[in-house]
């Protein structure tokens, strides 16, 4: 699970990507999780993501809450800041460092019990302030630290190794976020390295919050048949919506993919995501058919996976607050103190 | 039974003499929502420009419109400006309170009422002026909504004439007021002058109360200590703030917000150099702030006693991660939703200690609006110096009522950045470790995303000094013993007591924040009336530096006055004073409400004193 | 560097000689989700089943599979159950920190360690014991994934020969454990004979380490804190349970809720008599608890420190609206996310005064399983009696590991539902005013939801006797008086301190909780090695009772003995004494993230009485 | 605004109701909100519902978090228990109390920026249980009780007095509590008295969540021109849905209304709920309907009031439970002390 095989650009034989770093760069340290896990995986697509798309690691920022998924942080991306925050609250967290610096790529890794239970009011306000954000939830259905308690997002009937049956519908965070303003919606597989990665590098190069909700097994806890979020369950059910392809501006390839039923959706730094149409009338621009999918398919117990909803131009919470291109954070002491001029004024209005 | 200003006032009736100049309090009562504001404004500033000391004091109810409300003016020649107990001169516009208002007015009071309303013969030791405010606003405007709303400043006429205020004055205070909305300054004028004009024609004056000019105003300004404190905030660079709405703090931030569009867009490209987010809740509110501090943005919020527990688990995750943060504890009265419009120091130890662990965070006790400009400054030059959360413990009586100051000062200082690691840093120390205690004062070095430097891994769980993930004993340990050495350091940094030793007093008051004007008032009030001086400190700080330790080894004995039931602030110097300081320590409280006043001090103190010399 | 216990444990190396007979400390060092529990809690048992005392202390990463673990077993023949700093037999099968494990061993002490790890070399002063554990494995089973879990039950048939341990014990031990799974029993005992048999072919006993049969655990059992915690919330009438998973606090509603499933269905109707609920976090878990419990539920939760944090607002409220709560603090290691899988005693601050504004709660201090058990009930008792929030403070070492504890017994007294208002007292008092105190004890009546008798209106802003809405300066200062008399009256309901006064000691040492274990050692040690004789008491709870004050005065100088860095349970104690008192007081302080141990404090108490004389 | 002049069964001509109250037993506290406060009414129509469907008021909690609209409980019912909490959190409390005594009838009045801001994540939760509950938003897009901000359902582009004008989007706390699981969902509007009646008599009668979103103008704050929830704005954009008639099962009237298009909802007590349809094709049982409806509408600036969506059928919390009939709250020691035996039993298990 830690390569994949497929020819991407650039070609995984190449050592050194566009800006010249080889792809020890891009990882971090030593995993601390179950051999196995599904977060593990995710880590992988995501060092390969950065690696290929030739993004500046020192140009990140990540930041995470509490919980297995949220230590995956630490595992990718080295040289990039990173802030492994308190439970539940990295949206807030990674609202505050995205404004004060607007010029960072910024990548937040939560869990499910982490942005579903504790964390679902951050969430709700990220989704709808379109944080320029890729927000993955390493979704296990559990609370892997913990020792495997049911998170918000297990499947109604499923069952604990206890035998402690789940009673309560699961939270879809890809139709809440939708409901609530991100603008560009995902669903993967951590199983599933070519679509995952595909949709990782359209995520990094979307502006606005790319929520990405990452089917992750936990394989100590949750990867057992009454789980609907195991391996074996996943692979049979996976119902892939669209095979996605990113392409980045910089080396154009759209050869090596099928041209069939699809629809191109540009992104804001110009570079095309190319998406292969499965259902008929498939719309990912527009968002009742994507809650539609989600809903019907969900129904069926299945999962739709693919981008589900994008909206490339929407604007975006640092457009809306009108500030400075130059980071906030390192504004010299000239651009934010006035002068005795305007306190001078201002004691005026007081005489 | 209704809530009325004498029931929340603890009455001390006096008999009254003489002619009273400058010396005294007008209250007037009325309804929220009905838009006395502005005349009670005008009245304050018309004395404040006649050169008499005063000061405002808004009692109003933590709803919208239709509750009783009071707003106290207090003159006062020798520059009182904390709360009198005792109204001399009311102005009755309440149905529902007036009654009891006029009952604990003390003796020879004298009160304005609204004519149909019938006091007078409520009592004989009171002088009455009835006003038919509703005739006299009839010949002014033909609106309804508008005559309800300048009915208030017929009284301010009345007034003017009553107690001597010129109506010059009071003209210019109205045009300070207004602005330029000259239709609206016209029909005020015209009820003030009707006001006056009645009075003048229909009232003879019976009681002492007098203004009087006098020259002690000059070069003063009326501000609010939160309108002082977002001034203080803009000039420190503030770049990044994030808030969420709650009664006595909001009037920071949403000053601020006028001062930031106003005068911090980049004159370039006229874009904004600073965000304000209005967050979803107070954790969300922190969270932010601790993310944008933690990229390097001078960051802040500002809240109140609910805000500040539930800021709780950030505020650990701050402290332990050594993350700056400005925040403003704007106290009203607890516990819980408590009195929201009504003002207390009551979150002190809470906030010294707030989060589980070993956590501790410096405060800054500003009691005047002039150190809420000073002290909000002061507080993101610690914040970063320290890397850690700050709080400015301001309070409702400080942070919404108004108060004379002398112009806010320039700031001499540039502003201080703290330890962030350069080049020429780096290649001093040799190598980075976000953590390491390079220069024993306890403070590491930081880098920030983008500057170019090492980046490290922040992280609220057990870490060494480089920043990785650590459970070890050792590395626990000598973190957590460097984080207190960092304590220490704050002590050297933090501002420093005011402190007024008197030669030979053997009685020493602390006291911080607005408690201090009560302070000052009692210490003349003992003087005077009973021989005795008292030495003082104001603290100015927690953690306490070594000059507090060395006012109370001076003093015999030492009280503690605080505006808290559980007398916070002595519980933390309790902690870190010695044997013989301990034995010292006296509290006086007051938890009311209402501001501390110098009499209750006086009372308190002279109790105590008493059972002292019993013993 | 790896995290290996040597590293985390402060090491005292010490020769060895002769025999040692049921005194001495077996590390397991493993990795974690490698199954050697089942092995470790195998060879607790048979030592406890032979008679002789034991402790079982685990320390655990926080991550589930991967990292090193140490397994610590202590049999002492005089029956302490501390934390002991020394390690005499090492078990060595995690090649990452085997060396580190290896070195840090006392001279004399015996390692047994997987073979290809080659460990005899490091050192000549400690006798090695290599085992060929995958060679011994190979004919046990051919399955690897059991291999790989079977594997830990060949050390302890190792342990069992050369400690002389019965081996008709561990098969006893090994039944319990694993209850009636054939299968695996048959497994783990081949297993067990394999390690056995081949140390007693092999391996020649050269360490003086053994274990003997006594008769010092007769009729005693070995459980958690947690899970006799969880058996006291059931006893306790509990009907009521929301939680949010954290450690080390889990486990607590995790085997209340078997326990539930198990005793507490309705048996006419099957249905259950209890609700638990898996809140989305620890604020809405004490949400739910407090709306439980206003309607008159016994609720509880259980949380550890970022729950705390994140309890304060909800518990202000708790404390002014006095809904009765009882929350469960299973202290670990902060500040903030800190090392979720140590334990500390750093909560106590905060958790008394958890919340903004005056607020205070009573804290129940267990030190013992049985006190999990009794005090669990004590806390439902007091919180509905006194009507306010109960914080039970254990904490990691107490509720996640193996105690030994006489069997827990049937409560004596009914449940108190503490002051209901009914017909009767209806007609006593005249009149039913929710928040009035008509008993004098500062705790008024109540009634909820249903029961036929008045309603009122709950409310975290201000409020008067009858509950009504009241912003009134008077009705507000009688409420917080009263509940201040409230929190007196709890001082006199609170479980008392234990108290060993000695005849003839100067020095007294206060300590609570867990530090417990480490002062009964300590005394022990001090009197034998220093003939210095130590008065005792263990804090119960606070408020603190007389009895704690009276123990002061009759001492010269007192050690409080905590685990914290910032002296915590001091500075409560500080708020509340006299001088005389104040100036006795010393502090002891632990912060490792171990647990105390009492070396440790001889050696610091040792220190500060050498001080004490030089001064 | 305070009487209704809709005929209604019992009649208001009519003294007392079926249980022999007079409607002076359904009042509360003197209101301290502003005259013509939004809320007010609504305390009114909830007074009028509790009165005619005769509900003995000592067997209802009322539950707030804190703001205008939450002081509201104080102003009904007085003689039910109360519960003003803090802000935001209602819904855990309200969750509590219901669960430890399931007899109680539980009506929770929050306000938008309670609701929608600090308690969405409880509002989240509690919509996901589907607890037993009448959930009042009464929603004036602003902060009251704080002097007028925006809350985060203040419309795109409304502006405060201020002049400030809000640039995010608003959460629809219906879309958000349909696609979460409540089982009952409507909207209305404050100045609607004889629809806003009717669909709090059927929430009342509805067992599940039943949550309505009340339009209510702040007069003070946020009816001023720029705002999307003044009166002025309402009574232009308010599209109907459905006219709204709930039949009580003690006193069957349906005489009185159009017999036209309509579908009939048997609650769970037997009662009836009767909507005329507007929309041709509306399904108020249909989930995907109820979505697209209030996307267009949203769409269009408009509001959808009526019945949105209805499960009458939906196992709610306490029924998940498994809990005893008699309330938690006031069972006996008998049944909530095991005996000694238990003890015993468990103790050997660790011998
Ligand atoms: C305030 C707080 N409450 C509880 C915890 C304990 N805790 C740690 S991780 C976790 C759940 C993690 O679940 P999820 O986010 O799904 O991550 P996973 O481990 O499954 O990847 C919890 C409850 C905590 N750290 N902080
Ligand atoms: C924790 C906390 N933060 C902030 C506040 C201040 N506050 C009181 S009411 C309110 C907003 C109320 O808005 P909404 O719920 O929409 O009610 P409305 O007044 O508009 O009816 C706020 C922010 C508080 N009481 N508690
Ligand atoms: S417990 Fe589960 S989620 Fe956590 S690391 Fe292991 S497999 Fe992954
Ligand atoms: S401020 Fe607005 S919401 Fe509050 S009572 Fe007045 S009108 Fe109602
Ligand atoms: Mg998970
Ligand atoms: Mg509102």
């Amino acid at each position: 699970m830690s390569t994949d095989t497929t020819v991407q650009p650039p070609a995984p034989g190449k050592k050194l990507n566009r800006i010249g770093l080889e792809p020890l760069a891009y990882r971090g340290g030593k995993t601390t999780l179950c051999a196995g896990c599904g977060h593990n995986a995710i880590t992988e697509r995501i060092i390969e993501s950065f690696f290929e798309l030739g993004i500046d690691p020192t140009q990140v920022i990540k930041l995470s809450g509490i919980g297995c998924s949220s230590k995956a942080p630490a595992y990718f991306l080295s040289s990039a800041h990173g802030f492994n925050s308190v439970h539940g609250r990295m949206p807030s967290v990674a609202t505050g460092a995205v404004v004060a610096n607007r010029t960072m790529i910024a990548v937040g890794v939560s869990g499910d019990g982490d942005t579903g239970a504790i964390g679902i009011g951050q969430f709700v306000h990220l989704m709808r302030r379109n944080l320029p954000i890729v927000y993955i939830i390493e979704d296990n259905g559990c609370y892997g630290l913990t020792k495997g308690q049911f998170s918000p997002t297990a499947d109604l009937g499923s069952t604990l190794k206890t035998g402690v049956v789940n009673d309560l519908p699961p939270i879809d965070a890809c139709a809440l976020a939708i409901e609530l303003g991100a603008s560009f919606v995902a669903r993967s597989f951590s199983g599933d390295p070519k679509q995952l990665k595909a949709i990782l590098k359209a995520a990094i190069s979307h502006r606005g919050t790319a929520m990405i909700d990452v089917i992750s097994p936990c394989v100590t806890f949750n990867d057992h048949e009454g789980s609907t979020k195991s391996y074996s369950y996943v692979k049979d059910h996976d119902e892939p919506l669209a095979d996605v392809s990113f392409v980045p501006f910089f080396e154009q390839v759209t050869a090596e993919y099928d041209p069939g039923a699809t629809i191109a959706v540009t992104l804001h730094n110009g570079s095309k995501i190319v998406l292969r149409k499965m259902a008929e009338d498939y719309q990912p621009t527009d968002k009742m058919s994507a809650l539609r999918l989600l809903h019907e398919t969900m129904s069926r117990g299945e999962y739709a996976t693919g981008i589900l909803y994008i909206e490339p131009d929407k604007q975006d919470f640092i457009d809306l607050l009108g500030i400075t291109d130059e980071p906030l954070a390192t504004l010299p002491e000239a651009k934010t103190r006035p002068g005795k001029a305007v306190l001078d004024e201002i004691m005026d209005t007081f005489q | 039974m209704s809530v009325t200003a004498s029931a929340v006032q603890e009455t001390i009736p006096q008999a009254r003499t003489a002619r009273v100049v400058n010396d005294f309090a007008i209250q007037v009562a009325t309804v929220n929502g009905s838009g006395s504001q502005t005349a009670n404004l005008v009245l304050l500033r018309a004395i404040f420009q006649m050169g008499v000391p005063v000061s405002g004091k808004n009692m109003f109810p933590s709803n919208i419109a239709g509750l009783p409300t009071w707003y106290t003016i207090r003159a006062s020649s020798k520059g009182y400006i904390g709360r009198k107990k005792e109204v001399d001169f009311l102005v009755a516009m309440n149905p529902e309170t007036a009654r009891e208002d006029v009952l604990t007015l003390p003796r020879g009071a004298a009160a304005v009422y609204d004519e149909p309303l019938k006091l007078k013969d409520l009592r004989s030791d009171v002088v009455f002026y009835p006003v038919p405010f509703d005739k006299l606003i009839t010949p002014i405007t033909h609106d309804a909504k508008l005559r309800r709303l300048v009915r208030n400043m017929i009284y301010d006429g009345v007034l003017a004439k009553l107690l001597s205020i010129d109506m010059a004055q009071m003209e210019r205070a109205l045009r300070k007021q207004l602005g330029k909305k000259e239709k609206a300054i016209a029909l005020n004028l015209s009820a003030l002058t009707a006001g006056y004009e009645y009075a003048e024609a229909t009232l003879p004056k019976l009681d002492p109360f007098v203004i009087e000019p006098m020259n002690k105003t000059h070069g003063m300004i009326l501000l609010e200590g939160n309108a002082a404190a977002a001034i203080g905030c803009m000039m420190a660079g503030v770049t990044f703030v994030s808030w969420y709405p709650i009664t006595p703090s909001s009037s920071l931030c949403e000053s601020l917000i006028d001062y930031l569009k106003k005068y911090r867009k980049d004159p370039e490209t006229g874009k904004a150099t600073y965000a304000v987010i209005q967050a979803e809740d107070e954790i969300a509110a922190l969270g932010m702030v601790i993310g944008a501090s933690w990229v390097g943005a001078r960051a802040m919020t500002s809240t109140s006693g609910p805000g500040i527990s539930l800021m709780a688990e950030f505020a650990g995750l701050g402290y332990y991660t050594e993350v700056p943060a400005v925040i403003f504890d704007i106290q009203r009265v607890g516990p819980s939703t408590g009195l929201p419009t009504r003002t207390a120091q009551q979150d002190i130890l809470s906030a010294a200690v707030l989060s589980h662990g070993d956590t501790k965070h410096p405060l800054l006790l500003p009691s005047s609006v002039s150190e809420c400009y000073s002290m909000a400054m002061d507080a993101f030059d610690l914040a970063e110096r320290l890397q850690t959360p700050v709080f400015v413990m301001s309070d409702l009586d400080l942070g919404m009522n108004t108060w004379m100051s002398y112009p806010l000062e320039y700031p001499k200082k540039p502003i201080d950045r703290g330890k962030r690691l350069d080049e020429a840093t780096l290649e001093r120390i040799g190598e980075f470790a976000r953590y390491r205690d390079v220069d024993g004062d306890g403070i590491p070095y930081r880098t920030v995303p983008g500057d170019g430097m090492p980046a490290y891994f922040a992280r609220g769980s057990g870490h060494n000094e480089t920043a990785q993930y650590s459970e070890r004993a050792d590395d626990y340990a000598n973190n957590l013993d460097r984080l207190a050495r960092k304590f220490e350091t704050a002590r050297t940094l933090v501002p420093k007591p005011e402190i007024d030793l008197v030669r030979g007093a053997r009685i020493g008051v602390i006291a911080y924040g607005t408690t201090h004007w009560a302070i000052v008032e009692s210490r003349d009030q003992l003087k005077a009336e009973h021989g005795l001086d008292l030495s003082y400190l104001r603290l100015r700080a927690f953690p306490f530096t070594p000059e507090v330790f060395d006012f109370i080894d001076r003093c015999d004995r030492v009280y503690l006055v605080e505006q808290n039931r559980d007398a916070q602030m002595l519980s933390l110097l309790q902690m870190e004073c010695t044997p013989a300081q301990f034995a010292k320590l006296g509290s006086i409280r007051h938890y009311i409400g209402l501001p501390i006043d110098g009499r209750s001090v006086t009372t308190e103190l002279l109790k105590h004193e008493e059972e002292e010399r019993a013993r």
